[in-house]
């Protein structure tokens, strides 16, 4: 199965985003979602992690180099950080990140930061489809795939 | 007084416009009556310069500009010095008149001033009187 | 003290004319102080009124001008007039933070100019930089305890952000002043109330307002105790002095105070002829009271 | 090879209707490492869980994935039915294919669904392998308890929890227990005397056998961590030993020397060698060592001339202590504003223009007037009284931006303790909004106004001076737009509460955080009030923000009762997820030292066998270690992970999709 797997039906062009989220606000945002029986595009999946504050630049770079066409990274609101800091930290990191990603050449509509809180649901169904309809019109992307092959 | 309140006071151009020319804005004013208490000339207005400033939240555009206040106030900043919410009525008086004069209507006629003033007074009085009363 | 030489002086519409006391004996007592007063070469009046709307730009270009004249002579400029003052200080701030303002400023004055002059009040100079104590050991004619009612009326304090030449609501500058020349500062409550200003020449309601709260201030220095007031500004000066003859028409039992120059009695206590002095200009004689204490 | 059991759940029809369950089994069992695959009706049901325990006996697996809903419902669950099965309940991981997935793609040939749950499981399955046994923290609890702060809200924690049959430390800054609330005459609602309510509580302190009191004492570091804190108390110097010091008042009687009484706010005046308070507790006192010309110079000693148990002894020096304790209470209260800063009230100017707790004094029958509202400057009688509300507080531009809460109360109270005491006497009252929130409150302020014929006057005052004896108050009246002038014979302001000046040092001190008025800050405003974001600190009070008596012994009691939680068990329990320093490779750059929200991470020295130090490496205090992860994404040498969460496990799932 290390075949890249097709989100829907074939036909047109399905972009696969990966979303790190913190366990705290934005998974319990997207769970809400859910349990509103809300319903947004199918083609994001979820990387559960504790904390913003726990996300590795190299996450994301890893990510697009295993196929992903677009990233976004979703925590608590600044200030709400159940880790009380945590995501202060990530915010300064990405600032510096960002720059970097920009300077390799990643498209910056293919990476997304935000924050969701737990009770947010509606912004996380109108992030992932904003997302998910850029990316697609962006096309695959495929820089990073073929640097790592 | 009565009016009818509506969306479009609420909404008001004119004193959007006075905002804009004066840096102020009326909604931070929590009608504490400072100003007004502290105002040397409140007595003399038709309307305390909280008044105004409260007949501008609700867009009571003809009231401010119907009432005196704006040429009695002298200017002196002591409504600012002491308002809680830094709002400046001067600011916001000086910009209704600057509403008037730059339509061209003076509120003071030169000639209406007696001529032992125009030689008695220091320059200062009349040079500040003409910027705040002629066009 | 001694690199004090020439101060660069801006006299403003006033002080050449009805107030030329004022000027005259601030000119003497910086002599006596050792440095000159020294009047800058070109100058326009200030406009006496600080453009209250910020879209005002028009009201900026005139102390604008004065400023970069100003700067050509040296790094400060100093006052005498509070109106003045507040509208040089103010508009030099402007000038310094909002650059923008700078830019369209500059395209109306054909000048160049970015704030960074300083600006004082002649009061200022007094305190900062020749010091009260060297200003009290240069008087050869104490006062004598003489009340003072020191009045600042507004341009003086107000906004104190823009203008901070002391505590907005309880100042004491000008009493510090004066405890150095021997005088009795009196404390009064409308000591830092307005005295009506432009409203002297103003509209319908002018008259009438300016007689209310000059006589105010009037009638609160002398209940407090004031035998003189001092001024530092030729419209309070004007005002003060037209509503007290108005008090004394009107208000029986009303005892009048003369009403001077801070500078006069300055002048005088710092040891110049009195005859330099301008007393006789004064609607409100302060010499009789002055020799009655053999001051 | 490892031997994993997947379970898919269909959860009725909730997952099933838009998910084929049987396929995503179905997909799991080819996957390397999968011995077992199943789809069940309701996995968390009794018979659900029990076939779920059955299999991994069984089947011997080392671990488990289960395709359900999401973790933060049964991730618990399905681990304690690991744990009776024998497996590590760390060795359990949950795939979210019902919130995430089911619920929320409606597509009816279930392809959709399908397709993201088979996603999903694979993801859970490649970080499920990489997982490790954990096993939950155990902390022990030294069960004592320090209290920091002697007022209403820190005397009722210490004897909640001391009642509880704990025992406590308190530290009182100050020589005596009271705080803020033993200034006060009588207060709202009820208008019982202070004094009266709260010395029986000041006595009991000092009597308890499980309280240990620090009066004239503070903090000045705490170690540790949740259950297992190491704190330094400073004992000041008071030149009078407590423990032969009978308080019988001769060396105070005598002492000639006076200075403005603290408690009194200058009202009257203290000896050098004093009580704060008749009432004091304990009744010991101390020398006011910057004011004593004995210490000083060496001049005078009189007190210790008559003191009979000779108990002074000048050359006392302030003492150190350590203790250990397992939890922290922080009531530290407030202060009032300095009202210097409105020089246009004349405070400080005019003696006759006082703040809210002079009046206390005055109306206090313990108070410097026996109870009398006299005017300071001549001591008459007003017969006039302006209060001013709001001072400093509801004032961005020259004081705080909140509301202090209280003193619409207290003002209220003292109109009607001067109509009470000065039936002739009438009280003017400036007021914004009148904010009388809670039981009987409102009620309270309208009794004010109807039976004690305060005139209320809505406005703020903009002027207050003297003239012929008289204080001038020059305010508005907004309801009629007029411009107001009162002559009257005193002033009170109403001024701000706000937080200790040294509140933002002990924050500090204690790792917890404080808002930009350097006010305490609660773990959640609303769910955990009395929490603090550190594991084991708890708040009382007013040092949270401005709150009444009522709140601030509530908060005392929720403190406690949150204490004597934490007491209750031997052990603390904690979630394994914390990181962990491979030290090998850990070049000592302390990037993960800044970046630590908790300062969980330690410099540590390694020393070889003679004892010298080789090298310095990162630590991690697993008692202060929440589990966020900030620091291994700060290191740079990837030397520091994070259990549960390493980057193996997060990797494995990123190659995974
Ligand atoms: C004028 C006025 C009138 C009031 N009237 C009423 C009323 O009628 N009814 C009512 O319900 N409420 C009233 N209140 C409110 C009441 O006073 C407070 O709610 C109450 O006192 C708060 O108690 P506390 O324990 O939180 O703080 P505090 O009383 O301030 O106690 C804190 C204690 O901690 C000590 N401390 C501070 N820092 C340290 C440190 N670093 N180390 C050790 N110790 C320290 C202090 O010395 C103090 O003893 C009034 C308040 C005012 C100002
Ligand atoms: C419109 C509105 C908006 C609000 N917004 C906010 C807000 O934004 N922020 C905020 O902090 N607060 C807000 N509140 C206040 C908040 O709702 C209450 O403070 C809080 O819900 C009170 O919780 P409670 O447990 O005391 O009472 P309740 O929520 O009333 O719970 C009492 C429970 O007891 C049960 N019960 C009653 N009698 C019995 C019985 N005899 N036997 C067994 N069970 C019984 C009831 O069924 C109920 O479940 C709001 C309130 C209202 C009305
Ligand atoms: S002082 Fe300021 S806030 Fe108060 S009424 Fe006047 S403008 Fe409004
Ligand atoms: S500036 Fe005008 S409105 Fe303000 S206090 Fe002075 S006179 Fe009144
Ligand atoms: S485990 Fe979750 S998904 Fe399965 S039956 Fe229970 S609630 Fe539903
Ligand atoms: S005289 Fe001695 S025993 Fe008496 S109170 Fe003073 S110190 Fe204590
Ligand atoms: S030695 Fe100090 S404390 Fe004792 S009596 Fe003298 S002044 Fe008072
Ligand atoms: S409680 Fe009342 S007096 Fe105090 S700040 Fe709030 S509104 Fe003002
Ligand atoms: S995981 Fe968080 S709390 Fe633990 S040591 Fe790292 S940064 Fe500190
Ligand atoms: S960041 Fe990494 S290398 Fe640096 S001190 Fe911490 S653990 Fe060691």
């Amino acid at each position: 199965m290390s075949e890249k797997s097709q989100a829907t039906a074939p036909g047109g062009f399905e972009p696969k985003i990966t979303a790190l989220v913190c366990n705290w606000c934005t998974y319990a945002g997207a769970d809400l979602a859910g349990t509103s029986r809300m319903e947004y595009r199918p083609n994001v999946r979820i990387v559960k992690l504790p904390c913003t504050g726990r996300i590795d630049p190299l996450f994301i770079i890893k990510a697009f180099e295993k196929g992903a066409d677009g990233v976004l990274v979703s925590g608590c609101h600044p200030g709400d950080c159940h880790y009380t800091a945590g995501n202060y930290h990530s915010r300064r990191r990405w600032v510096g990140f960002k720059g970097l990603m920009e300077f390799t050449g990643i498209d910056m509509r293919r990476l997304h930061f935000s924050w969701i809180s737990a009770s947010e649901a509606i912004k996380w169904v109108d992030l992932i489809n904003n997302v998910t309809d850029e990316v697609k019109a962006l096309g695959p992307f495929t820089d990073y795939q073929q640097i790592n092959e | 007084m009565k009016f009818k309140l509506k969306n479009e006071n609420i909404a008001s151009e004119f004193v959007a416009h006075i905002e804009k020319i004066t840096g102020e804005n009326a909604k931070r004013c929590y009608q504490c009556g400072n100003c007004t208490g502290g105002c040397p000339v409140s007595f003399k207005m038709d309307h305390g310069p909280c008044q105004i400033i409260r007949l501008m939240q609700m867009g009571q555009d003809e009231a401010v500009q119907e009432a005196n206040s704006m040429w009695v106030c002298v200017g002196c900043m002591q409504c600012y010095s002491r308002c809680p919410q830094g709002v400046s009525a001067a600011n916001i008086f000086e910009g209704l008149r600057q509403v008037v004069l730059r339509k061209g209507e003076d509120h003071q006629e030169i000639e209406d001033i007696p001529m032992p003033l125009l030689k008695g007074a220091p320059q200062q009085a009349l040079v500040c009187g003409f910027r705040k009363f002629v066009s | 003290m001694s690199e004090l030489k020439n101060i660069p002086y801006y006299p403003g519409c006033t002080l050449n004319t009805v107030a030329k006391h004022f000027e005259d004996s601030a000119k003497e007592s910086a002599e006596t102080l050792g440095f000159t007063l020294s009047e800058l070469e070109q100058w326009n009046c200030c406009g006496a009124s600080y453009p209250l709307s910020p879209d005002n730009i028009m009201g900026l270009t005139g102390p604008a001008k004065v400023l970069f004249e100003a700067s050509k002579a040296g790094e400060s400029v100093t006052t005498l007039c509070s109106v003045c003052y507040n509208v040089l200080k103010r508009t030099n701030k402007t000038v310094h933070d909002d650059k923008e303002k700078r830019e369209t400023i500059s395209t109306f004055i054909e000048a160049d100019y970015d704030g960074s002059l300083e600006v004082t009040h002649y009061l200022e100079i007094l305190r900062d930089t020749v010091g009260f104590s060297k200003v009290k050991e240069s008087v050869t004619r104490p006062l004598k305890d003489i009340k003072i009612g020191a009045y600042y009326g507004c341009m003086l304090l107000r906004p104190f952000e823009d203008v901070g030449i002391d505590d907005h609501e309880a100042p004491t500058i000008i009493e510090d002043l004066f405890k150095a020349l021997g005088a009795k500062p009196v404390d009064f409550p409308n000591k830092i109330e307005c005295c009506g200003a432009h409203l002297a020449v103003g509209g319908k309601e002018g008259d009438d307002v300016v007689k209310q709260l000059s006589t105010c201030v009037m009638r609160s220095a002398v209940g407090s105790g004031v035998e003189l007031i001092v001024t530092s500004c030729p419209l309070c000066q004007y005002n003060l002095e037209q509503s007290q003859e108005k008090a004394v028409k009107e208000v029986s039992g009303y005892n009048a105070v003369p009403i001077v120059y801070f500078t006069q009695l300055l002048g005088l206590a710092l040891g110049q002829d009195e005859a330099k002095l301008g007393f006789e200009k004064n609607v409100w004689d302060a010499r009789p009271l002055l020799k009655e204490r053999e001051v | 090879m490892p031997r994993i059991g997947v379970f898919v759940c269909q959860c009725g029809n909730n997952i099933a209707s838009t998910v084929d369950t049987a396929k995503v089994a179905e997909e799991m069992k080819d996957m390397p490492g999968v011995v077992y695959t199943a789809d069940y009706k309701f996995m968390c049901s009794s018979p659900g869980q029990e076939s779920l325990k059955e299999t991994v006996k069984e089947h011997k697996l080392d671990g488990i994935v289960v395709a359900a809903c999401s973790p933060h419902m049964h991730e618990k669950t399905f681990r304690k039915a690991c744990e009776k099965a024998g497996l590590n309940p760390y060795k359990c991981e949950i795939a979210n294919i019902r919130e995430q997935c089911s619920w929320v793609h409606h597509d009816e040939t279930k392809k959709t669904g399908t397709i993201k749950s088979i996603d999903l499981t694979r993801m859970t399955l490649e970080r499920l392998k990489r997982n490790k046994d954990l096993t939950k923290i155990s902390i022990p609890i030294t069960k004592r308890a320090l209290v920091i702060g002697g007022g209403v809200a820190g005397i009722q924690a210490a004897l909640d929890i001391a009642d509880g049959g704990r025992d406590v430390i308190l530290v009182e800054k100050e020589p005596s227990l009271g705080g803020n609330m033993a200034k006060l005459s009588e207060t709202f609602p009820t208008m019982d005397c202070s004094q009266c309510i709260m010395t029986p509580k000041m006595v009991e302190v000092e009597l308890h056998d499980r309280i240990t009191l620090y009066t004239y004492s503070e903090v000045e570091k705490v170690d540790g961590y949740i259950g297992n804190f190491t704190v330094t108390i400073r004992k000041k110097a008071r030149f009078v030993d407590e423990d032969l010091c009978t308080g019988c008042g001769d060396c105070w009687n005598k002492c000639p020397f006076k200075i403005d009484s603290e408690f009194e706010h200058g009202l009257t005046k203290r000896k050098v060698i004093y009580t704060p308070f008749p009432q004091a507790v304990p009744n010991i006192p101390v020398i006011d060592k910057e004011n004593c010309p004995k210490i000083q110079k060496d001049k005078c000693g009189a007190c210790a001339l008559v003191c009979g148990p000779e108990c002074i002894d000048f050359t006392q020096e302030d003492k150190i202590v350590t203790e250990d304790v397992g939890a922290i209470v922080i009531a530290t209260g407030f202060d009032l504003m300095k009202n210097s800063k409105f020089a246009e009230y004349g405070y400080g100017k005019y003696k006759d223009v006082i703040n809210g707790l002079q009046f206390e004094r005055l109306a206090s029958a313990s108070g410097p007037t026996a109870g009398e509202i006299q005017r300071p400057s001549d001591g008459k009688v007003p017969q006039s009284i302006v209060f001013i509300q709001c001072v400093g507080s509801r004032n961005e531009e020259k004081g705080v931006s909140y509301c202090s809460k209280i003193c619409c109360m207290y003002t209220a109270k003292h109109t009607m303790l001067y109509k009470h005491k000065v039936h002739d006497g009438q009280s003017y009252v400036f007021y914004m909004d009148i904010r009388a929130g809670g039981k009987r409150y409102e009620e309270f302020t309208r009794k004010a106004i109807e039976e004690d014929g305060a005139m209320y006057l809505r406005g703020r005052v903009s002027r207050v001076y003297e003239k012929n004896g008289k204080l001038v108050v020059q305010g508005a009246d907004t309801l009629s737009g007029s411009q107001v002038v009162i002559e009257a014979d005193m002033v009170v302001l109403a001024t701000a509460l706000v937080s200790r000046d040294n509140a933002a040092d002990l924050a500090q001190k204690l790792g917890v955080g404080y808002d930009k008025h350097k006010f305490f800050s609660e773990y959640h405003p609303k769910l955990k009030p009395v929490e603090t974001v550190t594991g084991g600190i708890y708040l009382a009070g007013t040092c949270v923000g401005p709150m009444d008596i009522p709140e601030s012994v509530s908060m005392g009691s929720a403190a406690a009762s949150k204490v004597q939680a934490l007491f209750s068990a031997d052990m603390l329990d904690r979630e394994p997820i914390t990181a962990e320093v491979a030290e090998a490779t850990c070049n000592a750059c302390w990037d993960c030292v800044t970046a630590c929200p908790y300062t969980a991470i330690d410099r540590t020295e390694i020393k070889n066998r003679k004892g010298e130090v080789v090298s310095m490496v990162a630590r991690v205090n697993k008692g202060l270690c929440t589990g966020c992860g900030t620091c291994v994404a700060a290191c740079r040498s990837k030397t520091i992970d994070l259990a549960g969460y390493t980057d193996e496990q997060v990797y494995a799932a990123l190659n995974a999709f």
